[in-house]
């Protein structure tokens, strides 16, 4: 078993317009998510600069890379790695941005600025520098 | 061992024929780009949870980041991978000086990918916006912005460490098709290449509005 | 519940121990309960079942659905009930009382430092009334460590750079250990403390008597107390063996060069200065480690110290 | 029936195994350069439990022995656990298994084992060039701070990640497409399944360990202060990042000898697999719980309750596919023929000691007794009874069972019983004994403790010294093997998987013809192997 082509064979050879024209696409999508990025849309301008971005992203791995007429284990494997990315980063924020559930005074550090900043003339150096006192 | 007579140079002992030497390839190229995939996604992470506590930051630090120069790379990476398409189609119809002119054409636009990258990084480091304890700039509001610098030099960094890979790649497979080793038969090594380097424009497709276009 | 100490555990000493310890002994009496079915059936299955002649063909029955799905679904449930014990128990441990006592714990490598609402500040000995919820605010000055009463089952770490909190409420009076927890180096199994319940009365004298300097005993009486309770004894010894830090024994009047190469005479001033500011003059040799007692010392206590280390010197 | 060519012999001279591509010569590279591991690590815990005899200072201070423990979790996770079953047992198994010529990346084979040995010699040379005493889990701002080669054993780590990839997709390939005709995905040893599910974690973990020791160089040598709290970075980011790879990597260990077990317990019970598809399937249920339960590593870190609290639940699931598998291995016995030969009874150690370091894990799951019990002995005790008594004692066992087929050559039993059980009676010495002390509030990385702790340290140390005979004994009996012992059969076991169909050992080429399966690899309801 698994010695056999696919059924579109190993030497699919997609059609010269198929890559122009998704190149143009691609490049049409760059110049919309640089306009948009000027828009001042509050929060929604990080869901759009993405939700375009994974549309790149999908006609790169579609059509360059074939994921759209190869077999789909080259599919479920790369979509393995989205997965798992995002289990990573959800769990992780999870902890990150909840440290104050219980205790409001843990989720802050008590030295906001870092140690390069103590001896530097800037908007925010006047905090404590001996940290462990309080 | 019953080889049959008629086995090609390039099919492996283990492989009882073409099809499955370049399914094997394949699916273990894939299964590189998805290492390749987490390994960005730890880096990520780190993006994902300084924007989050410190997303004024962000905002103000991007603005020191040249957006004409971030489109024209991505423009030009773009393109780069058209051509990577490109070089694969012409071998798949046997004309191999197509494929030679669009791999170097590849590894030109490459090329401008990293000179453009070395002027950006050039200016910051001139500026004194260098990663962590280094940097010395102070014309950035907001709580840290030396891990913004950190977060975008590590991620442009790494990714411009496969860029610099994927060209080397490339004058190899130029070597090989000028010594004519590919056909369109067998062009394995070529559309590996064409995968890895599709990849890596995907990244910068990430990249490009998570540094240059914080809205 | 009154279930404290076992095989296992030490007595629990802390309200909250009572409660942990029911959790431990649920999981430990079901874990029994499955760990002496494997060994038995294994064991028997070996007896029962043990090859006597070449074998032939043998059963072909590879599965039983209800055997299976009792084997999926009670350990699920019992899962299930773990954690919801487990996490009710969390919740009590780590929401802290309204009207707690707060008191700053600093860790430092390597020892404990407690300043107490009254302004009064103990080192690796934490005092406090028993029957009282007490919160500590927990942080350190260089690297991770974690703040560890076995015998009241709390565990905290200790973040440079952040606060953590925990809480306990001791429910006898005695003394107990307190530990560091997570590896901080070379002084990590010696960074030891004591948490000594007292009741409401004698915490109100220790108290008192803490903030007083005590003038009846002789100076290097004193300063030898506070040898011990400050913690210098981590890190120096008196007997003329090496340490992290140099040794008290025959340091009084001697020369001693820096780490900068230069020479400077041990004498009162040195002394000061090497306790209020440590990395100002470091000896050659050691490493910067030792932590400021600025702010934790005063200066009758180091004038002890000083009269203590003289005391060391060998008469000739 | 000897054939006059087999791997060992064929070709020969030095050149022909350092260039070899054959996957049986690599695995034996492997096995030298794991089994040099495991007896330094070896020496290394010795030292350790002799320095532990009392609270006084024994035989090294403080600092050389956070050097020792750090040295001895370092050299046992990433140069023996994790390498050893897959790289060295799979290598060797696994192609014969499936009835292939070969991997289907042999060069790509030989690159990992390179990549392995230049990993171990720079983690040598970092011992030698001020060692490193941060412990093996690297945590900052600790690590960023100590003087000592950080540096240069971090690099180690990250080479042998790439190792432990290459050796993954290597193998994931490997199986997708060089199945001989007839294997069906079913068909498949669990073996086989094990080492898939393994490189799956692999493949998907092992990039994120890479990425965080190239932030932790850049933390140590440019300050970028993504980790380091006086730099604005966060310590505990440093532990989500660093446990997302090191806890499911305790599955690459335990997952691989889940499947010796499967194979051992199959064969010397001569009985069909009970639950063939639950064991596999349960080794992916496994493999893909794994990467939701890293945060129980932090529970007293500092995390979000809310973390804390996401992170014990999901930690609870992976007990279901863990006693899943007990089960069914204690049902494949049920009316068996079982046969307690040396391999059996690590197999049999291994049910025993897994389902006490299974079932202790349960106390560490449940947040109210972990807050006690973290980063004490009770943990260390806990994850010895899953890593030795689980992983060990399967390696070993699965050692038994391949070494006729690798080396052709049987070893002595009644030495190998005797080894077997020094090292059962030894290892529960050392380490029951530490989940008392654990319990008590013994804190892990002491290199002194209090006197109410001193009988139960001594009684472990005394445990160390039993084990310590139990492999001296083995490691003898072992190479005596190879030179004096009795030539074994093709099957010795009377095995019906693919390996025991050629001889032993193998021919350069696995075998002499072209292999089709003709009967599932538990066929013992239909078909007698014949034993030889």
């Amino acid at each position: 078993m698994s010695t056999g082509t696919d059924k579109t064979g190993g030497h699919h050879v997609t059609p010269l317009n198929v890559y122009l024209g998704i190149g143009f696409g691609l490049l049409i999508l760059t110049a919309i998510t640089i306009t948009v990025s000027f828009i001042n849309l509050g929060g929604w301008n990080v869901v759009v600069a993405l939700v375009i971005a994974s549309i790149k992203g999908s006609l790169v791995a579609l059509f360059f890379m074939h994921l759209f007429y190869d077999k789909k284990i080259y599919s479920i494997v790369f979509s393995m790695g989205l997965v798992f990315l995002s289990i990573f980063m959800a769990l992780t924020l999870f902890d990150t941005l909840r440290r104050g559930d219980i205790d409001m005074i843990k989720a802050e550090p008590f030295k906001k600025e870092a140690a390069i900043y103590d001896n530097r003339p800037g908007p925010d150096s006047t905090s404590e520098h001996n940290s462990g006192r309080h | 061992m019953d080889h049959s007579e008629n086995r090609p140079a390039y099919l492996a002992h283990h492989f009882s024929n073409i099809a499955q030497q370049a399914d094997a390839a394949k699916l273990g190229m894939w299964v590189f780009l998805l290492t390749e995939v987490l390994l960005f996604g730890g880096l990520f992470v780190a993006y994902s949870v300084f924007r989050a506590w410190n997303p004024e930051m962000f905002y103000n630090a991007h603005k020191y980041l040249n957006v004409t120069l971030g489109s024209i790379n991505t423009v030009v990476l773009i393109t780069s991978s058209v051509t990577m398409a490109l070089s694969i189609r012409s071998m798949q119809l046997g004309k191999r000086q197509q494929t030679l002119a669009f791999l170097w054409s590849t590894l030109l636009l490459a090329c401008v990918f990293l000179v453009i990258k070395y002027f950006e990084y050039s200016h910051k480091i001139h500026l004194g916006q260098l990663p962590g304890k280094y940097y010395t700039f102070t014309g950035v509001q907001g709580t840290n912005p030396h891990i913004f610098f950190s977060i975008y030099f590590a991620m442009t960094g790494l990714h411009g460490v496969h860029v610099l890979a994927g060209m080397f790649v490339i004058i190899w497979m130029i070597i090989k098709t000028s010594r004519n080793m590919f056909s369109p038969e067998y062009y394995t090594p070529l559309e590996m290449t064409g995968l890895y380097w599709h990849l890596v424009d995907l990244i910068w497709i990430y990249l490009f509005p998570l540094f240059y276009l914080i809205g | 519940m009154d279930t404290t100490g076992s095989l296992f555990l030490p007595p629990g000493s802390s309200t909250i121990a009572g409660d942990v310890d029911a959790v431990f002994n649920l999981v430990l009496y079901v874990g029994i309960f499955f760990f002496v079915l494997v060994v038995f059936l294994a064991a028997f299955f070996v007896i029962r079942y043990r090859r006597k002649a070449e074998p032939g063909l043998t059963s072909g029955k590879d599965h039983n659905l209800k055997l299976e799905l009792l084997w999926t679904i009670i350990p699920s449930i019992i899962v299930v009930i773990f954690f919801v014990v487990g996490f009710r128990t969390y919740l009590k441990m780590s929401i802290i009382p309204k009207d707690a006592v707060e008191i700053k714990v600093t860790a430092q490598r390597w020892m404990w430092a407690f300043d107490y609402p009254e302004g009064v500040n103990s080192i690796n000995e934490l005092v406090v009334p028993v029957r009282t919820p007490i919160k500590v605010l927990l942080s350190s000055t260089d690297v991770i460590h974690s703040f560890y009463v076995p015998d009241f089952r709390v565990k905290m770490d200790v973040l440079p750079n952040r606060y953590t909190t925990a809480w306990f409420e001791a429910n006898r009076i005695g003394e107990f250990d307190l530990e560091c927890a997570e590896y901080c180096g070379k002084g990590h199994s010696q960074m030891l403390g004591k948490v000594k319940a007292m009741s409401a009365d004698d915490y109100a004298a220790w108290l008192d008597k803490a903030s007083a300097f005590d003038e009846t005993v002789p100076l290097e009486i004193h300063g030898e107390k506070l040898f011990k309770s400050k913690a210098c004894y981590t890190c120096h010894t008196i007997d003329g063996m090496g340490s992290v830090g140099p040794t008290f024994k025959n340091l009084f009047g001697r020369e001693a060069t820096l780490s900068s190469g230069d020479k400077v005479a041990v004498d009162e001033n040195y002394i000061r200065e090497s306790i209020l500011d440590p990395r100002a003059k470091v000896a050659m040799g050691f490493q910067p480690v030792m932590p400021t007692y600025q702010g934790r010392i005063k200066d009758r206590e180091i004038d002890a110290l000083i009269a203590y280390i003289k005391s060391l010197n060998e008469r000739e | 029936m000897t054939v006059s060519n087999n791997y060992l012999q064929e070709p020969k001279g030095l050149k022909s195994w350092l260039f070899t591509l054959d996957h049986k010569r690599i695995a034996i590279l492997y096995l030298v350069g794991i089994s040099l591991s495991f007896i330094l690590g070896g020496i290394l815990a010795l030292l350790i439990r002799w320095e532990l005899i009392s609270p006084a200072q024994n035989i090294v201070g403080a600092e050389t022995y956070n050097r020792l423990f750090t040295l001895h979790g370092a050299v046992m996770i990433f140069l023996f656990i994790i390498p050893g079953i897959p790289a060295a047992m799979g290598n060797f198994v696994l192609p014969l298994m499936l009835g292939a010529k070969d991997v289907a990346f042999p060069r790509l084979n030989l690159t990992s084992w390179y990549i392995y040995m230049f990993g171990m010699i720079l983690a040598l040379v970092s011992i030698v060039t001020g060692s490193v005493d941060t412990g093996w889990t690297f945590y900052t701002p600790y690590s960023t701070q100590t003087s000592g080669a950080v540096v240069a054993m971090t690099t180690a780590v990250f080479i042998l990640g790439f190792s432990s990839i290459f050796t993954g997709l290597n193998f994931l390939v490997t199986i997708h497409k060089l199945r001989a005709p007839g294997m069906t995905w079913f068909k498949m040893p669990l073996f086989i399944w094990a080492i898939y599910a393994t490189a799956i974690i692999q493949i998907l973990a092992t990039p994120v360990l890479a990425i965080t020791l190239v932030l932790l160089i850049l933390e140590r040598t440019l300050g970028i202060g993504i980790f380091d709290p006086a730099m604005g970075g966060d310590p505990v980011l440093f532990q989500h990042f660093f446990w997302f790879y090191s806890h499911p990597a305790v599955y690459i260990m335990i997952l691989p000898a889940m499947g010796v077990i499967s194979e051992l317990i199959a064969t010397f019970s001569h009985k069909r697999i009970f639950g063939y598809r639950a064991i596999a399937f349960s080794s992916f249920g496994i493999a893909f719980i794994s990467f939701l339960v890293w945060g129980h590593h932090m529970f007293t870190s500092g995390q979000s309750e809310l973390a804390s609290m996401i992170f014990s639940f999901l930690t609870f699931l992976v007990a279901i596919p863990s006693g899943i598998k007990v089960f069914n291995w204690l049902a494949t016995m049920y009316k068996g023929s079982i046969s307690l030969e040396a391999p059996m009874l690590w197999a049999l150690g291994f049910l025993f000691l897994f389902s006490i370091g299974g079932l202790t894990g349960m106390f560490l799951s449940t947040l109210a007794t972990d807050i006690h019990l973290h980063d004490t002995y009770f943990v260390v005790a806990h994850f010895h009874y899953v890593m030795f008594g689980g992983t060990v004692m399967a390696f070993f066992g699965g050692l038994h069972y391949w070494w006729p087929k690798m080396w052709g050559r049987m070893y002595n039993e009644f030495w190998a019983k005797i080894a077997v059980l020094l090292v059962f009676v030894g290892f529960n010495a050392t380490f029951f004994s530490q989940f008392i002390l654990g319990a008590k509030g013994m804190p892990r990385r002491y290199w002194t403790y209090l006197p109410q702790y001193t009988r139960l340290h001594g009684f472990s140390s005394i445990g160390s010294i039993i084990m310590a005979v139990g492999f001296v004994i083995m490691i003898i009996y072992l190479l005596h093997s190879i030179f004096k012992g009795r030539k074994a059969g093709t099957n010795p076991w009377g095995s019906l998987t693919m390996e025991w169909e050629t001889s032993s050992p193998p021919p350069p080429q696995n075998f002499e013809k072209d292999m089709v399966l003709t009967h599932g690899p538990y066929d013992y309801d239909k078909a007698v192997p014949n034993k030889n």
